[in-house]
C-alpha cells in the first residue's frame, strides 16, 4: 500500500513520474462508461431514420435510450463510489512518459501554501456516504493522502486509498506520428457529471412528451435531445482534450438546432445563429488554448487530458505557455458558459422550446465551459496563478458576471429571461469559485444548480403552457391558485437558488463564499488565497439573486391574474398552435408535473451531499461526501488546492444578506405593490418608478404609510428603485448597447467589411488588374494594328527601317 | 565539241542520282502536268489535281528510301546535302503540299481557275522548298527561295479578277522581292567576308576572326532580315495579314505553311551550318526578333475579327516561338534545332487543318468572319471538333500537338542555362496565355453562342477536305500525345558543318 | 524509394477506361440521349469498378511505397517516361475521383443543363475523368503536366457551353488563368530537369521518384526559389491561391452544376496535389523558404474568403468563396512543411471535395426548383423541401468545420499543426498565422449559417410559397447524394480511415528531404 | 584593289533603289528601283569575287542577274493585272486590306 501511495503521489517519488493516478482495471462500468453515450447516440440514428413511423414519434427511443443510460450512471456511480474508496488493481503506465521529469522543487509548490489543517479529515473514514451507495471500506481520501504522507504518520497514510481515475481508451487515428486516441476518463468529476445529464436529460425528455406535444416537428426535437445528450455524455467522458473539443462543438450545434428550432421566425433563427457564432468566438479560444496546451504540455504528442494536467502539475510546462493557454480557454469558457461579455447568446437563446432551455442553456451545455476548467484545472492554477489571492481574470469575470447579470434579471419581464440570466449569474458564481480555488465549490455549485435551476425552467415551461406566453407582466399573475403544484415547485426551485437553508443553493453558494478565503472577521481563512473582493461581489451576488427570484414568484404567481383577457397573440408559446383553450389556465399534467416533483425533491435534498465540516447536527462522517467522492485531490493530475475552513459566521452573514434581499423586494411586491394592486383594483405588476411615485402614492392614500417608513421609501425608492431602475436599466443599456452592440458590429463589420474586401480589393484591386492588363493587351493591340496601313510602301519602309535599325543597334552595339 | 570538252580542264562534279531524286521527281511530274496543259488544254483539268497528288506522293518514295539507306549525302562540294534533317523536311514540305493539294481540290475545281498551271506552279514551288531543304550554300539557297517564292507570287494573285487578290499577290511580291534584294546584299557582304558561298566555309572563316566586323554584322543581320521577312517575323511581317486575308485559302494555307517552313529551313540552314560560330550576333538578333515578334503578333491577333488575318498575326507569333530556340542556338544547338523541326512539323499539321476546317465552314458562310462562326457546334458538330483541336493546339494546351512543340521550344531555352534563355521562356508563357484569349474566344463562339439567324443547315464538306481534316487531325493529336515524335530530334546540322 | 509493381496494366486501364468509354459513345449519333447516358454511367461505373480494385490490391503496409508502378518508355527524345504509381498520397483521391463521377452522371440522369446534347457533355465528363486520375497516378512531371492540362478543355467547355449568363466570360477567365499559371509550372519543371541528374543513368529525368529522392540536391537555393517560385504559381492558380483565385467564384458561378462539383471536389485538387507530390518533396530548401510566404497566403486566403463570402448575395458565388477559404487551410497545412499538417492537407482535399461537392449539387437543385440562387429571394426552405433544406444545414455544418463530420479534420489538424511547424520555419510567424487561421473559422461559421438561415429557414418568401415546381429530393438525387452524405459522416467518425493511408506516404516523401537537410518536425 | 569604291558605289546604289522604292508611287518606277538594288548586289558580288580570285562571285551575279529577270516579269505581270483591274498602278492606292 505504501508503494501504491508512493506511485499514486509521484511529487514523493524519486525520479521522472512513470506513474500517474491512472488505471485501466476496474468495475466494468467503470472501463465500458463508453456504453452510456452510445445509448442516445443510437437512439439518435434510430430516431432520424425510424422515428416518424413510430406509434409515439420517436420519443420511445430517446426515453429508453436515456433512460438505460441513467441506470448505467447510477451504477457506475455506485461503482466510482466503490473504486474511489477500495482500488486495487494496477496503475496504468503513465501516459506521460516521456515528458521531462518533474520539477525538483516542486513538492514545495504544490503544498508550499496548504493551510489544510481541516479538523474533518481525520475523522472521516465511516462506510456512509451521502448518496447513498455503500463502499464497504472505510478510508481516507487522498487529499487527506496527501496530507497525512506530508504529515508523516497521522495514522491514516497507510491505509489510504489513492485517487485512481479510470481510463480506457483506444486509437482513433494516426497522422504525422501523433497517435490519436478516444477514449473514457471515469473518475469523480465526470461520474457526477454523467449523473447529473442522464437524470436532467430523462426528466426533460418525459416532460417534453407533453410540452412538444403537436409540435410539427416533434420527432425532430427529440433527436436532437437525443444527439445532445449523446454529445454532452461524450464530452464529459472525454479523457483527452481533443475529444472534448469535438464534444463541445458538438453540443454547441445541437444548442444551435435546438434553440432554432421554431426558425420559422426569424427572431429565433436570429438567436440560434447568435449562440453559435458567440460560441464559435470562443472556439478560436478553445482551438487556440487546446493547441498550446497539446504542444506545451503534450509535448506535441498526446492529447490525454490526465498526461497534460500530469505535465503541468509537475512543473513541466513553462508559464508563458499555460497562461497563454488558460487566456486562450478562458474566451471558450467565457461564450460557452455565458461569462461577461460574452453571455449576451444566452438570454436569446431562450427563443428555444423550454425543455430545451432547462437542459442545455441552464443544466448541462452551459456548464461545459465550467467543466472543462475544472478538468484541466492546473492549466488555470498555474496560468492563472489562482492559489496567492492574486486578482485573476477567471475570478474576476465570474465575479463580475455574477452581479452584472444578477442585476439584469431584474428589469426581464420574460420569465425565461430571468431564468437565463439567473443562469449566467450563478455560472459566474461557479467561474468566481474555480478562479479563487475553491475548486470543489464551483463543482458542487454547478451539480445542485443543476437541479433547481432545471425546476425553475422546466416550472416557467409549465406556467408557459397554460398560459402561452413567457410574459409575467402581461399574460401572468396569479399563477398560484391555477397551478398550485407548480406553484410550489417552483417555489422550492426559487428559495433553493436564494440559496435559503438547508436547500441545495445554500450548501453550494456558501461553500464559495467560503472559498473566497472570506475574510478573517468570519473565522472563514485558509483557502488557496484571499480574495475579499471576490467575497463581496458573492454577498451582493445573493441578495440580488434572493431578491430577482422574489419578484419573479411575485409576478408570475400572485396578484391578479392578468392573462386571459386577450388571445394567445404573443409569439412565444409555439408548442400551442392548436390549443384553443382561452379560459383560465389550469395545471399541467402528470408528465410535466412529475419532473418538477423528482427535481423539486433533489434542490430540497441534494446540497446535504456536501455538509461542510463542522456542521454538527450531523455525524462527521456525512460530511464533505461530495468533496470525498469528486475532488481528485492528491492525484497527481491535479493541483494542491487547500481548502478554506468553513465558518458559521459567514453561512449566517451571507443568509441574512439573502434574505435582506429576498426581504425588500418581498416588501416591495407582495406588500406595496399587490396592496396598491387590491386598493386601486388595477392590475399593477410593478409600482411606477420610484422616484416620482410620490403623488401616485398620496392618491391612493398610503401617505401615512410613506411618511412612517420613510426609510423603506428611501431604500425602495433610491436602492431598491434605482437598483432596479437606473442601475439595472443602466447595465441593461449597456448589455443591449455597449456588449450586445459590440457583438452586432463585430457581425455586421465583418460583412461589411467583407463586401467592401469584395468590392474594392477583389472586384476592384485584383480584377481590375487582371481585367485592367486584358484591357491594355487589348488597347495594344488596337494600337499596333495601325502599323499595318495597307500601303505596301509603309511596309515596305517598315522593313527597310527595321533592317537598318537592328543593324544600326548591332553594330553599334557589339562595337562596344 | 569534245575537243574544247577536253581542253577545259572542266570535270563534272559526281551526280548522286538517288540523293536528288525527290527532286528530280517532282520536277519530271511538273513538267509532265504542263505537257499535259499545253498538250490537252481544259481536257487535262479533271486530272491535274489528280496527278499532283500522285506527284507528291511518288516524291515521297526516294525521300523515304534515302532516310532507309540513312548515308549521308553530299554533292556539289557540300552545297546539296542529304542527311536526316533535310529528308525530314523534304517530307514535311511535300506532305504539307500533299494537303494543299487536298485542300485545293474542290476550292480551285469550283472557282473557274486556271487548275493546271495551279498544279504546276504548287509543284514548283515545292520543289523550290524541297531542294531548300539541302542547300547548303548561298547560291543554292538564294536560287531555292526564288524557285520556291516566284510561283507563290502568282498562286497569290490566282483570282485574277479579285482586287484582293491582286493586292494580296502585289503585296506580297514587292516585299519578298524587296526582302530577297536586302538578303541578296547582305549574302553578298557575308560572300565577301568569307570568300566562299558554301555555308560551311563561310562558318570556318567567320569563326576564325575575334570581334565580328561591321560588314559581318551587317550582312548577317540583311540575311537574316530576308528569312524573317518569309518567316514572317516582325517587324516583317507586313505583308502576311493583307497577303493571306486576299489569296485564295488554299494557297493562304501553302504560304502560311510550307513558304514559312521554307524560310525556317533556310534560316536554320544558314545560322547552324553557316554561323555557328557567330552566335555572339545571331542569338541576340533572334532574340529580338523572336520576343517581338510572337508579342506583337499576339497582341494585334487580339483585335482581329477575321478568322484568316488572325491566323496571320497568330503565325506571326508562332514565328516567334519558332524562333525562340533560335536565340540560344550556340548553347545547344541540337536541342534547338530539334525545337525548331518538331515546332515546324506539328504547326505544318494544326495550321493546315485550320485552314481546312475555315474552308469547309467557308462553303457555307462565304465568310471568314469571326463572327459567322458562332453556333458552329449547334449545326457542324465535327467540324467544330476539328477546328477546336487545331485552334487549342495552336494554343499549346495538352494534349494537343502544339503543346508538344512549346514544350520543346521552352525546354530548349531552358537547357541553355542562361539568363537570356529563361527570360524569353517566360515570354513564351505569358505569351501563350495571351494567345490562347483569341484562340479560346473562336472555341467560345463556336460552342457556347447561337448560330447566326438560327441558321442550322448542314455544311456541305466534300471529301478532299475531310481527308485533310482527318489527317491533320490526326497528326496534331498523334504528337500531343508523344505517340510519332519518333527521330526528329536526331536531326543535326552540326555534323554537317563539320563544326 | 523502392517500388512494387505487381499489376502493370492496371493504372493503365483506370486512367483510360473513361477516354475509351468517351470514344465508345462518339460512334452514337447525338439524339440517341438514354443510350450515351448509360454508357456514360456505365463507363465511370467500369472505372469505379477498377478503382476498387486498386483499393483491394493496395498494399496498406507499404502506403508509403509507389504501387502499380510502371515505367515505360513513353517520349524519348525528351526523356519523359509513361510512370505511373500509386502511394497512400494519391491514393484517397483516386478514390474520391473514381467515387464522385458516378454519383455525377447519375445526378445528370435528369439534369442535362441547357442547350442540352447530352452526349457532348458526357463525353467531356469522361475525359475529365481520364485527364483527373492520370494526374494523380503519373509519376512523371511531363506526364503529370500533360494530364494536368487534359482537364482544361472539357472544363472550359461544360463553362463556355452550359454555363449560366456569363459562362463566356468566366470560362476565358479559367482558361486563361490557369494556362498562366501551367505555363510557369512547366518552365519550373524544366528547370528541374536540366539542374538534375539521375544517379543511375547519369541523364536527366523527369522521374518525379528520382526528382523526389534528389530533393534537389545540387541545386543552388537562389534557383531553388525560383523554381519553387513557378510551380507556386502554376499550382496556386489550380488550388486556387489568393491572389490567384478570381477565376474560382465565377467558374463556379457560372458553371453547370455537374462542372462545380466536379471542379470542387477533385479539379482544385490538382493544385494541392502538385504541391505535395511535386514541389514539396523536390525542392525542400526552398519550400522551407517559401513556406512563410505560402503560410502567409493560406491565411490571408482564409479570412479573404471568408469575407467574401460574407459580401455574396448569389448562393453557388456564396460556396465558391468558401472553397478559397477552405483551400486556405489546406494550404496552411501543407505551408507546415510536417506530414502532420500535410497529412491534414490531404484529409482536407478530400474533405472539401466531398462537402462543397456536395453543397454545390444542393445549390444546382435549388436553381432547379426556385429558378434562382439569389440568397434574398429564397427562404423557408425547409418548410417546402424539407429533407433539401436539412441536408443543406447538415452540408453547411459539416463545411464549418463540424467535429463528428469530414470538415473537422480537414482544419483543425491543419491549424494544429501551424503551432509547430518543420524547424527552420519562423514559429512565431505560424502561431500568429495559427490564430489567424482560427478566427477564419468563426467567419466560416458567420456565412455559412447565414447562408443557411437565409435561405432555408424563415417562411417561404410570397413568390415562392405556392410553386408546384418546389419539390423535395427526388430519387435520382438521393441516389447521387447519399455516398457523400455518408463518406462525410464516415470520415467524420473514423478519419483514421484516410489518414492510416495518407501518413506513411507523406513520412517517405518528406523523409526524402530530411537527407537533404530539412527537418521534420513532430514525427 | 579599289575595293572601297566599288562597295561605296554599291551601297549608294542600294540607298538610290530603296529610296526610289519607298518613295515612287508609280509601279513600274518601284520596279525599276528594285533592279537598282539587285545591281547593286551584283556590283558586290562581282567585286569581292574579284578581291578573292574566287568564281563564285561571277557564278553567284550571273544567278542574280537570271533570277531578277524572272522576277520582274512576274512584277510586270502582277502591275498588269493591277492596271487591268483597277486602271491604275499607283500602287498607295491599293489598300483594301488593312490592320
Amino acid at each position: 500500500m505504501n508503494a501504491l501511495l508512493a506511485a499514486a503521489l509521484p511529487v514523493f517519488t524519486e525520479g521522472p513520474s512513470e506513474v500517474s493516478s491512472v488505471t485501466r482495471e476496474a468495475n466494468w462500468f467503470l472501463e465500458n462508461a463508453f456504453i452510456i453515450p452510445l445509448l442516445p447516440a443510437i437512439s439518435f440514428l434510430l430516431i432520424l431514420f425510424f422515428g416518424k413511423r413510430m406509434p409515439k414519434k420517436g420519443a420511445e427511443f430517446g426515453i429508453a435510450a436515456v433512460g438505460i443510460a441513467f441506470v448505467l450512471a447510477l451504477i457506475t456511480g455506485a461503482a466510482w463510489l466503490d473504486h474511489r474508496d477500495n482500488f486495487d488493481g494496477q496503475l496504468s503506465e503513465s501516459p506521460a512518459t516521456g515528458i521531462e521529469p518533474a520539477h525538483d522543487d516542486h513538492a514545495d509548490d504544490g503544498h508550499a501554501d496548504d493551510g489544510h489543517e481541516d479538523e474533518g479529515h481525520e475523522d472521516e473514514g465511516e462506510d456512509e456516504h451521502a448518496i447513498g451507495v455503500v463502499a464497504d471500506d472505510g478510508s481516507t481520501s487522498s487529499d487527506e493522502v496527501a496530507l497525512a504522507v506530508e504529515a508523516e504518520g497521522d495514522g491514516h497514510g497507510e491505509e489510504g486509498h489513492a485517487y485512481v481515475a479510470v481510463q480506457n481508451s483506444t486509437q482513433w487515428l494516426q497522422s504525422g506520428g501523433i497517435e490519436f486516441s478516444a477514449g473514457t476518463l471515469v473518475d469523480g468529476l465526470s461520474v457526477m457529471m454523467l449523473f447529473v445529464v442522464t437524470l436532467i436529460s430523462l426528466l426533460v425528455h418525459i416532460y417534453s412528451t407533453d410540452y412538444v406535444s403537436g409540435d410539427r416537428r416533434y420527432t425532430h426535437f427529440f433527436a436532437f435531445l437525443s444527439l445532445f445528450t449523446a454529445s454532452m455524455l461524450f464530452f464529459v467522458l472525454s479523457d483527452n482534450i481533443l475529444q472534448m473539443i469535438v464534444g463541445w462543438e458538438l453540443v454547441g450545434v445541437c444548442s444551435f438546432a435546438l434553440i432554432g428550432h421554431w426558425w420559422e421566425e426569424k427572431p429565433n433563427s436570429d438567436a440560434a445563429l447568435k449562440a453559435f457564432l458567440t460560441n464559435r468566438v470562443g472556439d478560436v479560444g478553445l482551438l487556440v488554448g487546446m493547441i498550446t496546451l497539446f504542444f506545451a504540455a503534450g509535448g506535441g504528442q498526446t492529447f490525454d487530458t490526465l498526461s497534460i494536467t500530469n505535465t503541468i502539475n509537475q512543473g513541466g510546462v513553462s508559464h508563458t505557455a499555460l497562461v497563454v493557454a488558460a487566456a486562450a480557454l478562458m474566451a471558450a469558457v467565457m461564450s460557452k458558459s455565458g461569462q461577461f461579455i460574452l453571455h449576451t447568446w444566452l438570454p436569446d437563446a431562450m427563443a428555444g422550446p423550454t425543455p430545451v432551455s432547462a437542459l442545455i442553456h441552464a443544466a448541462t451545455m452551459v456548464v461545459a465551459g465550467i467543466y472543462m476548467v475544472a478538468r484541466l484545472y492546473p492549466v488555470f492554477w498555474e496560468g492563472m496563478q489562482i492559489p496567492g489571492s492574486s486578482i485573476n481574470l477567471l475570478a474576476t469575470v465570474g465575479a463580475v458576471t455574477l452581479v452584472g447579470a444578477g442585476l439584469l434579471a431584474f428589469v426581464q419581464t420574460d420569465i425565461k429571461k430571468v431564468l437565463a440570466y439567473s443562469t449566467v449569474s450563478q455560472l459566474g458564481y461557479m467561474a468566481m469559485a474555480l478562479g479563487v480555488g475553491a475548486w470543489t465549490a464551483a463543482v458542487f455549485h454547478l451539480f445542485t444548480h443543476a437541479f433547481f435551476k432545471a425546476n425553475l425552467f422546466l416550472g416557467s415551461g409549465s406556467v408557459a403552457h397554460a398560459v402561452h406566453s413567457f410574459d409575467m407582466k402581461k399574460d401572468m399573475g396569479g399563477m398560484r391558485t391555477f397551478m398550485p403544484q407548480t406553484y410550489k415547485t417552483f417555489i422550492i426551485g426559487s428559495v433553493a437558488l436564494a440559496g435559503v437553508f438547508p436547500l441545495a443553493g445554500f450548501w453550494s453558494k456558501d461553500e464559495i463564499l467560503v472559498g473566497t478565503g472570506g475574510w478573517g472577521i468570519f473565522g472563514g481563512t485558509g483557502g488557496p488565497g484571499s480574495y475579499t473582493f471576490h467575497l463581496t461581489m458573492g454577498m451582493i451576488g445573493a441578495a440580488l439573486t434572493a431578491a430577482y427570484m422574489t419578484r419573479c414568484v411575485y409576478l408570475t404567481f400572485h396578484g391578479e391574474y392578468r392573462g386571459g383577457d386577450h388571445g394567445h397573440d404573443d409569439d412565444h408559446a409555439h408548442a400551442h398552435d392548436d390549443a384553443a383553450h382561452h379560459g383560465d389556465p389550469h395545471e399541467s399534467g402528470p408528465r410535466i408535473l412529475y419532473p418538477l416533483y423528482i427535481l423539486s425533491g433533489f434542490s430540497i435534498l441534494i446540497g446535504l451531499v456536501n455538509l461542510p465540516p463542522g456542521f454538527q447536527l450531523v455525524p462527521e462522517s456525512w460530511q464533505e461526501r461530495f468533496l470525498h467522492f469528486i475532488e481528485p485531490a492528491g492525484a497527481s493530475y491535479f493541483p494542491a488546492v487547500g481548502h478554506a475552513t468553513p465558518s458559521w459566521s459567514l453561512a449566517i452573514i451571507s443568509s441574512l444578506i439573502a434574505f435582506g434581499g429576498a426581504g425588500l423586494a418581498y416588501w416591495y411586491y407582495f406588500v406595496k405593490v399587490d396592496g396598491l394592486a387590491r386598493s386601486t383594483g388595477q392590475k399593477l405588476t410593478e409600482l411606477p418608478n420610484g422616484l416620482v411615485t410620490t403623488n401616485a402614492w398620496a392618491r391612493a392614500g398610503h401617505k401615512v404609510l410613506v411618511e412612517k417608513y420613510y426609510l423603506d421609501h428611501l431604500y425602495t425608492g433610491i436602492i431598491a428603485g434605482a437598483t432596479k431602475g437606473p442601475i439595472a436599466r443602466a447595465a441593461n443599456w449597456t448589455n443591449t448597447h455597449l456588449i450586445d452592440g459590440v457583438v452586432n458590429t463585430a457581425g455586421e463589420t465583418a460583412v461589411r467589411t467583407g463586401r467592401q474586401v469584395y468590392d474594392k480589393i477583389d472586384q476592384g484591386l485584383i480584377e481590375g488588374f487582371i481585367n485592367g492588363s486584358g484591357r491594355v493587351s487589348d488597347a495594344t493591340g488596337q494600337e499596333l494594328r495601325r502599323i499595318n496601313s495597307g500601303k505596301v510602301q509603309n511596309y515596305a519602309a517598315i522593313l527597310f527601317a527595321g533592317a537598318a535599325i537592328l543593324a544600326g543597334a548591332f553594330i553599334v552595339i557589339l562595337a562596344l | 565539241m569534245s575537243a574544247l570538252l577536253a581542253a577545259s580542264d572542266f570535270v563534272r562534279p559526281p551526280i548522286d542520282w538517288h540523293a536528288a531524286a525527290p527532286e528530280l521527281t517532282l520536277l519530271a511530274f511538273g513538267a509532265l502536268l504542263t505537257m499535259m496543259d499545253i498538250g490537252w488544254l481544259e481536257r487535262g483539268r479533271k486530272a491535274s489535281s489528280v496527278l499532283a497528288s500522285l506527284a507528291l506522293l511518288a516524291t515521297m518514295v526516294p525521300i523515304i528510301t534515302l532516310a532507309a539507306d540513312g548515308n549521308d549525302r553530299t554533292m556539289f562540294g557540300g552545297a546539296f546535302v542529304v542527311d536526316n534533317y533535310s529528308l525530314i523536311m523534304k517530307a514535311m514540305f511535300v506532305l504539307a503540299g500533299y494537303v494543299v493539294v487536298l485542300l485545293s481540290t474542290n476550292y480551285i475545281a469550283e472557282g473557274d481557275y486556271w487548275e493546271n498551271e495551279y498544279y504546276g506552279l504548287l509543284l514548283s514551288s515545292i520543289l523550290g522548298m524541297v531542294l531548300m531543304a539541302s542547300a547548303r550554300d548561298l547560291i543554292t539557297i538564294f536560287v531555292a527561295l526564288e524557285l520556291l517564292s516566284i510561283p507563290a507570287y502568282m498562286l497569290a494573285t490566282w483570282r485574277k479578277r479579285d482586287l484582293k487578290s491582286n493586292e494580296a499577290g502585289m503585296k506580297y511580291y514587292l516585299m519578298g522581292v524587296f526582302a530577297s534584294a536586302v538578303m541578296l546584299y547582305g549574302m553578298s557582304l557575308l560572300y565577301g567576308s568569307s570568300g566562299s558561298t558554301l555555308l560551311a566555309d563561310i562558318n570556318v572563316a567567320l569563326s576564325a576572326a575575334g570581334d565580328p566586323s561591321s560588314v559581318v554584322v551587317l550582312g548577317i543581320i540583311f540575311v537574316t532580315v530576308g528569312f524573317a521577312f518569309k518567316v514572317s517575323a516582325f517587324p516583317f511581317h507586313t505583308w502576311a495579314p493583307d497577303t493571306y486575308e486576299g489569296a485564295p485559302t488554299p494557297v493562304t494555307a501553302f504560304l502560311s505553311v510550307a513558304s514559312k517552313a521554307a524560310g525556317f529551313v533556310a534560316l536554320m540552314n544558314i545560322v547552324f551550318v553557316g554561323l555557328l560560330g557567330r552566335d555572339d550576333v545571331v542569338e541576340p538578333l533572334m532574340w529580338v526578333l523572336a520576343a517581338a515578334s510572337m508579342t506583337v503578333g499576339n497582341l494585334i491577333a487580339l483585335r482581329q475579327t477575321n478568322i484568316v488575318r488572325m491566323l496571320a498575326y497568330s503565325g506571326v507569333a508562332q514565328a516567334g516561338y519558332m524562333l525562340a530556340p533560335l536565340a540560344v542556338y550556340g548553347d545547344v544547338p541540337e536541342t534547338a534545332l530539334g525545337a525548331v523541326v518538331t515546332y515546324l512539323v506539328i504547326y505544318a499539321a494544326m495550321n493546315l487543318g485550320a485552314f481546312a476546317v475555315i474552308m469547309a465552314v467557308a462553303r457555307k458562310t462565304r465568310s471568314a468572319e469571326i463572327s459567322d462562326y458562332r453556333g458552329l457546334f449547334h449545326y457542324a458538330p465535327g467540324l467544330t471538333v476539328a477546328m477546336t483541336i487545331f485552334l487549342f493546339s495552336l494554343a499549346g494546351i495538352p494534349p494537343l500537338g502544339g503543346w508538344f512543340a512549346k514544350f520543346r521550344v521552352v525546354e530548349a531555352l531552358i537547357d541553355a542555362n542562361n539568363a537570356s534563355g529563361v527570360v524569353l521562356g517566360i515570354f513564351v508563357a505569358v505569351n501563350s496565355v495571351i494567345a490562347l484569349y483569341y484562340y479560346a474566344r473562336i472555341g467560345l463562339a463556336m460552342w457556347g453562342e447561337e448560330a447566326p439567324d438560327g441558321d442550322l443547315s448542314k455544311v456541305d464538306v466534300p471529301v478532299s477536305l475531310v481527308a485533310a481534316i482527318g489527317i491533320t487531325a490526326i497528326v496534331t493529336i498523334a504528337f500531343g500525345l508523344g505517340l510519332v515524335v519518333g527521330d526528329f530530334t536526331d536531326v543535326s546540322l552540326v555534323a554537317a558543318s563539320g563544326g | 524509394m523502392e517500388t512494387i509493381a505487381d499489376l502493370d496494366w492496371l493504372l493503365t486501364a483506370l486512367v483510360f477506361a473513361p477516354l475509351a468509354g468517351a470514344l465508345v459513345m462518339a460512334l452514337f449519333p447525338q439524339d440517341e440521349e438514354e443510350l450515351h447516358k448509360r454508357l456514360a454511367l456505365l463507363t465511370s461505373l467500369v472505372t469505379l469498378g477498377l478503382g476498387v480494385f486498386l483499393f483491394v490490391e493496395f498494399d496498406y503496409d507499404n502506403a508509403g511505397r509507389l504501387q502499380q508502378f510502371v515505367d515505360w518508355d513513353w517520349i524519348e527524345v525528351i526523356g519523359a517516361g509513361y510512370t505511373m504509381g500509386v502511394d497512400g498520397m494519391s491514393l484517397p483521391l483516386i478514390g474520391l475521383t473514381v467515387l464522385v463521377m458516378p454519383l455525377v452522371f447519375i445526378y445528370s440522369w435528369d439534369h442535362i443543363p441547357k442547350p442540352g446534347n447530352a452526349k457532348a457533355f458526357l463525353m467531356l465528363m469522361l475525359i475529365l475523368e481520364t485527364g483527373m486520375i492520370g494526374t494523380f497516378v503519373a509519376q512523371d512531371l511531363i506526364l503529370f503536366f500533360v494530364f494536368f492540362e487534359v482537364v482544361l478543355l472539357p472544363m472550359f467547355f461544360m463553362i463556355a457551353v452550359w454555363g449560366g449568363e456569363d459562362r463566356r466570360y468566366a470560362s476565358l477567365k479559367f482558361f486563361l488563368y490557369t494556362l498562366f499559371g501551367s505555363a510557369l509550372m512547366l518552365l519550373s519543371f524544366l528547370a528541374l530537369f536540366f539542374l538534375t541528374t539521375d544517379p543511375a543513368t547519369g541523364e536527366h529525368t523527369f522521374n518525379m521518384l528520382v526528382l523526389s529522392e534528389s530533393a534537389g540536391d545540387g541545386i543552388v537555393r537562389s534557383t531553388q526559389l525560383i523554381i519553387f517560385g513557378g510551380m507556386f504559381i502554376g499550382f496556386g492558380v489550380k488550388v486556387p491561391m489568393f491572389p490567384f483565385h478570381t477565376w474560382l467564384p465565377d467558374a463556379h458561378t457560372q458553371a453547370p452544376t455537374q462542372g462545380s462539383v466536379i471542379l470542387a471536389a477533385v479539379l482544385l485538387k490538382l493544385g494541392t496535389y502538385g504541391f505535395i507530390r511535386i514541389a514539396i518533396p523536390m525542392l525542400p530548401e526552398a519550400a522551407e523558404a517559401w513556406a512563410p510566404w505560402i503560410g502567409l497566403f493560406a491565411v490571408i486566403g482564409i479570412i479573404y474568403g471568408a469575407l467574401g463570402c460574407l459580401a455574396q448575395t448569389d448562393m453557388k458565388r456564396l460556396i465558391a468563396f468558401s472553397s478559397v477559404a477552405h483551400m486556405g487551410f489546406v494550404m496552411l497545412g501543407i505551408a507546415t512543411l510536417t506530414d502532420f499538417g500535410i497529412n491534414a492537407a490531404i484529409f482536407g482535399m478530400v474533405a472539401h471535395g466531398l462537402i462543397t461537392g456536395m453543397l454545390f449539387f444542393i445549390a444546382g437543385s435549388v436553381k432547379e426548383r426556385y429558378h434562382t440562387l439569389e440568397i434574398d429571394r429564397l427562404g423557408g426552405m425547409l418548410v417546402q423541401a424539407p429533407k433539401l433544406g436539412w441536408i443543406l444545414g447538415f452540408c453547411a455544418m459539416a463545411s464549418l468545420g463540424l467535429p463528428g463530420l469530414a470538415g473537422f479534420w480537414g482544419e483543425f489538424p491543419a491549424i494544429l499543426s501551424a503551432y509547430n511547424p518543420a524547424a527552420g520555419i519562423p514559429e512565431e510567424t505560424f502561431r500568429g498565422y495559427m490564430v489567424v487561421a482560427a478566427i477564419g473559422t468563426v467567419l466560416a461559421a458567420g456565412y455559412l449559417l447565414w447562408l443557411l438561415q437565409r435561405t432555408a429557414m424563415g417562411e417561404p418568401s410570397e413568390e415562392f410559397a405556392n410553386d408546384p415546381e418546389i419539390t423535395d429530393v427526388s430519387t435520382i438525387e438521393w441516389i447521387a447524394w447519399t455516398p457523400f452524405l455518408f463518406l462525410i459522416v464516415l470520415f467524420g467518425v473514423a478519419p483514421g480511415l484516410i489518414f492510416e493511408v495518407t501518413d506513411p506516404a507523406v513520412v517517405e516523401s518528406l523523409n526524402n528531404c530530411i537527407q537533404v537537410g530539412c527537418e521534420v518536425a513532430g514525427g | 584593289m579599289l575595293l572601297n569604291q566599288f562597295l561605296l558605289l554599291a551601297a549608294a546604289l542600294f540607298c538610290i533603289g530603296v529610296y526610289g522604292v519607298l518613295v515612287r508611287k508609280n509601279g513600274m518606277l518601284v520596279l525599276m528601283s528594285v533592279e537598282l538594288i539587285l545591281n547593286a548586289v551584283n556590283i558586290n558580288l562581282v567585286a569581292f569575287g574579284a578581291l578573292t580570285d574566287d568564281v563564285g562571285g561571277e557564278v553567284f551575279a550571273l544567278f542574280t542577274i537570271a533570277v531578277a529577270a524572272a522576277e520582274v516579269g512576274i512584277g510586270l505581270a502582277i502591275v498588269l493585272l493591277m492596271y487591268r483591274n483597277r486602271r491604275s498602278i499607283d500602287l498607295s492606292e491599293a489598300d483594301l486590306m488593312k490592320g
